[in-house]
């Protein structure tokens, strides 16, 4: 448990840090996108990661484990409904970077600007 | 049915809003929206004697207690966001029928004002939610609904503005979401009352140091405050007029009040040395954002813009006066959300209506409509008086509790009171500009527009509405000076 | 008796079919071009699931998870091909050749 | 513990398959593992639902082939008419 | 033995978001996403969290790459290559990840049942969902009834996401559509195929919305599955066929609908004069009233997720045939 | 949809031959049928409120399925008798058989291919039957179908046996008798 411990820590961080390098960092928008869910699974990631009992099993009933140890429920709850948020955020932002797409021509951060300067 | 009001107060227009969608007729989902606002606003005043004095109303979800199911909490702190809230989107409503109508097409009209009621709800449900992960879904309906707002209009340029809106708006909500990950692992709970009370037996306080760190942060991008207000002054200059009235009244002061009620409730009182870091960290930045702001304000020339830096600076004067950690500091911060929202509403509001027939949002395409349309350049000084903080004003009121909360440190005062004045005399300035290009150069002479009757009519209302809550203000006083108590009872 | 026999034969279905599977995965880097590579990961779609699920169903045994068994190895068995198909045929038209391609007609 | 080998072959050509995404070289490749990735991953969770010993959970690998399945069309679909035309894969 | 798994697991996990904002071309990173998302879902699955699983599956996997590839299609795929903030990047990402490496270095170790998260709150929930909801899958009951009003928010949030699209992309109608899209009508054999299998994933989504009391399942993914099968039928006969089927119109009630079913449901209980969302009230039998209302507010999920996800895929469709 | 490169706009494959239409109604029972005992079979739990949930669910199935017009036009590729099931086996000979084959390719040292693209002739021009003849082929690893129209298979093979197998046509013989007595 130690190990895994250890390695779904730093995994988390290690996307997190990832995902918010790219959305500062990068210049493409939908590259940001990108980068911002990347950012936002982490977080997941580290929900399911507390959520997480030793010998525990999936909190659902069943009597195919004797186990009466449940993993706890609520993490996993809350995670199912930011996802969906996540995936609604995602859609929104497509949706505006093809109405910038049309009206500016790139997707490139930098171009928008300049050209918003020329105008 | 009394009782049931915390709840109808979000349901009804979270639940109008689907029935708005399938209204055709552009009009009548105006009225519709506008009924459901102005209802959502009586349930509002209708609120104030129930959640009067220090008494709470609690209202559990589905009949589950806290900490178990989420509970709604009403108590004088929200009330007086709920206030703002419905009576900005009422007020904006009612005005402004025409500049919609001007600015967005007529057939996607009820798309438009679904994400209204969506972005109605979304606030008022963030206000009376007494649970830190359902803050966390409303926020996220109300940020999404205002981007659909803000990127509505006929501007291109709102474009890449919202989007730089959005993805620092997810930002800061996933931050926010991470300091609440942080804390259920320390404390197993997500109700903020059950949070404080198990807060004292957590022996390790560093995770909740940073969970305090990022829930400020997240909602400090979210409210704008100064190193993190890089999206707002663009959002607001380009978005619909309208929309810049709902929302500079409105969607940044919701930040900061998800800030201070989390802050108070949860860290103050429980982690040690809280009270100097939050003093350390806020003060420097709402002085910077002051001074940003008004410097940013004066410099600017598009009419919009101008007041949205202005913004940027008024968010700091409330974050200053919250930063003081004292009754009366708090007691003026909320009471200048209060006239802050009043002031910058009117402002926005009657900005619209002139645009109606200014051909562009440049200062000079203003030039001289103070003169055609003088009822609107009323309210308009009405307003900017209030926003500099001229006697007699609800503006003014505000400010000079700001000021004496100042003079009450031990230290420094002499500084925050350097910086306050300044900013005030710069206000001076910038609005003057403006008001100097509205009223001094001759009005052009082509394409008169006659500004809609109705309009002007709320919006002078709600420019004497200044005055009258700086002439009387019980309601909005009373309402501050017991959520102040409420703020600094938590510990105690 | 019996049920020592099932073992046996659902545990050589499994390691089998873990063999292919990973000499597909071995196939799909090692080859040259697209149109070869798709025949190596073929083995990984078609065989592979036919003995691993295979090797599952004796030991689920007769019960209801062995139909859900047998409809998840139908699925495979008629989506896999199908999206190989539709992959090689969009790589064909937008004028991906072969290499070594020699056309013989018959 | 045979499904312990069995999970740990399929989970090593995952990793192949992970390779042959990030190689490429052409989208087509890419295409390829993908698929050969969803499909894996559907294995693995059929495998793993026997190894935790809830195979009540298959209802997951089901839906995961269905999804894969339509994954890959989209692609497909989407990307008809913009592959580049002509590619000549360099030999690996 | 698990843990060996998730170990490698999330390396590649790793691996594949490195190699996904490494690569300059969309196309790939998108692909590679979808990668990501199969190797969180199993994670997650791993980790004991079967439902989380397959809402990433659906939605991640499925809807997500599906909606960036649409978007795709109308865009350069080629990222410009430069990297001018590079360093302020680096910098603010370093400081936040050391604040919480610092902040979270001591935390209650990873499953400890002992740990703070798994007092009070959880067992609670796993007994009282016995005894007053009496259904196997405890997290549809916090779901469906003791955090009803999230999911109540969660509905809207995805309703707000819908109506923004269709807002800034324009509602598809077979009018305003200049090219005629045949999908893949070409090629026999998905053709075919897809026919015998839409039936089938049809069903199986239905499947999922209705035994998520008893397994992993519920009305969200159940819209989401649906939808795909939808979207399956629109690739395979073209967006024309698939409006036919199911026109803008009927999308935009079924969305509608079903928020006014959830909040229906909450409403009958104040009218019983219970709490918003106490299903109890629903029947003479509290816990029957309680099974009751979690499966009319899953249908309500349902109906709105079906229907805003069918409404985002073609919105984005039918942008690039519009112009 | 633009003109495909590489190859003339072709009209959609239609179904010049398809000579024995079963009527809608029998379709449509003989599916509803076979989703019933799917749902029967995938859920297990048969308390009265699921089992009428689930013919719901095969009615909300169904009905889509016809506004889908799966049943009025062309093949509904739904077609169930004995000779399938040794069609399967056959098929699963054959897989093994070849998986061995591209096995051994894969583990030599030096790689022994020998890529071809050939083409074969369905025998029949019924849709069911190519597909049926197009996905055996890639199901069997070392064949690969690229494209099918026309009656013709486009198929592209790792090894010479593979497409010598090919070009014997047992497949397509096996696979032509399968309809007959469905």
């Amino acid at each position: 448990m130690i190990v895994l411990d250890l390695f779904h820590y730093w995994t988390f961080i290690a996307l997190l840090m990832m995902g918010f390098y790219t959305v500062i960092a990068k210049n493409n928008l939908v590259k940001r996108l990108l980068g911002l869910s990347l950012f936002q699974s982490a977080v997941f990631l580290l929900f399911i990661g507390i959520a997480k009992v030793e010998g525990g099993t999936t909190p659902i009933f069943t009597n195919l484990v004797d186990t009466q140890v449940f993993s706890n429920p609520l993490p996993q709850v809350l995670i199912l409904t930011a996802i969906v948020v996540g995936i609604s955020t995602s859609a929104l932002g497509l949706a505006i970077i093809l109405r910038i797409k049309e009206a500016y021509g790139t997707i490139e951060e930098d171009e928008i600007q300049s050209e918003e300067e020329e105008a | 049915m009394l009782s049931h009001l915390p709840i109808l107060q979000i349901v009804v227009p979270m639940l109008m809003a689907p029935f708005v969608l399938l209204i055709q007729p552009a009009r009548l989902a105006w009225a519709l929206t506008l009924a459901t606002s102005t209802l959502a606003f009586a349930i509002a005043i209708n609120l104030i004697p129930l959640a009067a004095g220090d008494s709470a109303m609690i209202y559990p979800i589905g009949g589950w207690d806290a900490p178990y199911g989420i509970e709604l909490k009403v108590d004088s702190l929200s009330v007086l966001f709920l206030l703002i809230i419905s009576g900005a989107s009422t007020f904006v409503l009612l005005a402004g029928y025409q500049s919609l109508g001007s600015e967005i097409h007529e057939a996607k009209l009820n798309w438009f004002f679904g994400a209204w009621l969506l972005a109605l709800a979304g606030l008022l449900g963030i206000v009376v939610s007494a649970d830190a992960f359902n803050i966390f879904v409303f926020m996220e309906i109300a940020s999404l609904a205002s981007y659909i707002l803000i990127a509505g209009g006929p501007n291109r340029q709102a474009l890449p503005a919202v989007f730089k809106y959005l993805i620092m708006g997810t930002i800061g909500a996933t931050f926010y979401l991470i300091g609440v990950g942080l804390i259920y692992i320390m404390t197993g709970t997500l109700n903020i009352s059950d949070i404080a009370t198990k807060l004292p037996s957590v022996v390790d306080q560093t995770p909740i140091l940073v969970a305090a760190g990022f829930i400020s942060i997240g909602l400090a991008l979210k409210a704008a405050i100064f190193p993190m207000h890089a999206w707002l002054p663009n959002t607001y200059s380009f978005a619909p007029n309208m929309v810049t009235a709902f929302l500079a009244a409105c969607s940044t002061k919701i930040a900061i009040y998800v800030l201070l009620r989390i802050d108070f409730a949860l860290f103050q009182s429980n982690l040690t040395g809280h009270l100097l870091q939050f003093k350390v960290f806020l003060i420097p930045l709402a002085c910077m954002a002051i001074l940003a702001g008004a410097y940013m304000a004066m410099r600017d020339s598009l009419a919009k813009k101008i007041f949205a830096w202005s913004s940027v600076g008024q968010v700091g004067y409330i974050i200053l006066g919250a930063a003081l950690v004292s009754h009366s500091g708090l007691t003026a911060a909320l009471l200048h959300s209060f006239s802050h929202a009043l002031a910058k509403g009117t402002m926005f509001i009657g900005i619209g209506l002139l645009a109606l027939q200014a051909k562009s949002g440049e200062l000079s395409s203003f030039a001289g409509l103070g003169r055609r349309h003088p009822l609107a350049a009323i309210a308009i000084t009405i307003a900017g008086l209030s926003l500099v903080g001229i006697p007699g004003t609800a503006g003014f009121l505000s400010k000079w509790l700001l000021i004496q909360a100042i003079l009450e440190l031990p230290t420094g005062a002499v500084a925050l009171l350097v910086v306050v004045l300044l900013s005030s005399l710069m206000s001076v300035v910038y609005l003057a500009r403006f008001l100097e290009t509205l009223f001094f150069p001759p009005a052009p002479a082509e394409g008169k527009v006659t500004l809609p009757l109705g309009a002007t009519a709320i919006l002078l209302a709600i420019a004497f509405a200044s005055i009258y809550f700086g002439l009387a203000p019980t309601l909005p006083m009373e309402l501050a000076t017991q959520a102040a108590d409420n703020l600094l009872g938590y510990g105690a | 008796m019996f049920e020592l026999i099932v073992q046996i034969l659902s545990w050589v279905l499994l390691i089998t079919g873990s063999a292919f599977v990973v000499i597909g995965g071995i196939g799909a880097l090692r080859m040259p071009d697209l149109y070869t590579r798709m025949h190596a990961a073929s083995v990984t779609d078609s065989l592979a699931p036919i003995l691993i699920i295979g090797g599952l169903l004796l030991q689920a045994g007769f019960t209801l998870f062995s139909v859900k068994l047998i409809a998840i190895l139908l699925f495979l068995l008629l989506s896999g091909p199908t999206a190989s198909n539709a992959l090689a045929s969009a790589a064909l038209l937008s004028g991906y050749r072969a290499q070594h391609s020699e056309e013989d007609k018959t | 513990m045979i499904f312990v080998v069995v999970a740990a072959a399929i989970a090593v050509t995952m990793a192949l398959a992970l390779a042959r995404a990030i190689l490429g070289p052409s989208h087509y490749d890419r295409i390829l593992a993908v698929n050969m990735f969803g499909t894996k991953t559907v294995l693995l969770l059929a495998v793993m639902a026997f190894m935790m010993g809830r195979p009540d959970f298959l209802d997951l690998a089901l839906a995961y082939a269905l999804i894969n399945f339509i994954g890959i069309l989209a692609v497909l679909e989407f990307f008809r008419d913009k592959a580049p035309k002509v590619e000549r894969p360099k030999d690996v | 033995m698990t843990e060996i798994f998730s170990v490698f697991l999330l390396i590649l996990l790793v691996i594949t978001a490195g190699a996904a904002i490494r690569t300059t071309n969309l196309f790939v990173a998108v692909m590679l996403m979808g990668i990501f998302s199969l190797l969180i879902a199993i994670n997650f699955f791993l980790l004991d969290a079967a439902d989380v699983a397959l809402t990433e599956a659906a939605v991640g996997a499925g809807i997500s790459t599906v909606l960036f590839l649409g978007a795709l299609a109308f865009m350069n795929e080629q990222e410009r290559e430069q990297a001018p903030k590079r360093l302020a990047g680096l910098i603010s990402v370093s400081i936040t990840a050391l604040i919480i490496a610092y902040a979270t270095f001591d935390k209650p170790a990873f499953g400890d049942p002992n740990a703070p998260a798994h007092q009070d709150l959880a067992p609670w929930f796993l007994e009282t969902t016995q005894s007053a909801v009496d259904i196997p899958n405890v997290i549809t009951a916090i779901l469906g009834s003791f955090r009803g009003y999230d999911t109540l928010g969660e509905v809207f949030v995805v309703l707000t996401a819908a109506i923004g699209v269709l807002f800034l992309l324009d509602t598809p109608s077979a009018g305003n559509m200049l090219k005629r899209d045949e999908g893949l009508r070409h090629y026999l054999i998905p053709r075919m195929v897809g026919r015998l299998l839409i039936p089938f994933i049809l069903l199986f989504g239905l499947y999922i919305q209705f035994h998520g009391e008893y397994g992993p399942g519920g009305g969200f993914q159940a819209g989401a599955l649906v939808a795909a099968s939808m979207i399956l039928y629109a690739l395979l006969e073209g967006q024309d066929r698939a409006l036919e089927v199911l026109p803008q119109r009927v999308l935009t009630f079924l969305m509608a609908f079903g928020a006014l079913l959830f909040g229906g449901v909450g409403v009958i209980g104040i009218l019983n004069g219970a709490n918003f969302l106490d299903y109890s009230v629903l029947s003479s039998d509290p816990v029957a009233g309680q099974q009751i209302g979690i499966i009319l507010i899953e249908a309500g999920v349902g109906f709105t997720v079906t229907g805003v996800l069918l409404s985002i895929f073609h919105a984005f469709v039918a942008r690039g045939r519009t112009q | 949809m633009p003109p495909l490169p590489d190859a003339q706009p072709r009209p959609e494959p239609t179904l010049a031959m398809n000579f024995e239409r079963t009527p809608t109604l029998a379709r449509t029972v003989s599916l509803s049928l076979l989703l019933a005992a799917t749902w029967l079979v995938w859920s297990g739990l048969y308390k009265p409120l699921l089992l009428a949930l689930g013919a719901f669910s095969c009615a909300i199935t169904i009905m889509l399925i016809r506004r889908m017009r799966f049943f009025d036009e062309e093949t509904y590729p739904l077609h169930f008798s004995w000779r399938l099931v040794r069609f399967w086996l056959w098929l699963g000979k054959e897989i093994w058989s070849s998986s061995i084959e591209v096995a051994r390719v894969v583990l030599h040292p030096n790689l022994p291919i020998s890529p071809r693209t050939i083409t074969i002739e369905s025998p029949s021009r019924h849709n069911f039957d190519q597909v049926m003849l197009g996905n055996s082929i890639t199901l069997t690893p070392g064949t690969l179908t690229l494209d099918v129209y026309d009656g013709k298979l486009k198929v592209h093979t790792l090894t010479d046996e593979g497409a010598k197998a090919l070009l014997s046509g047992e497949m397509a013989s096996k696979v032509t008798t399968l309809r007959r007595s469905s």
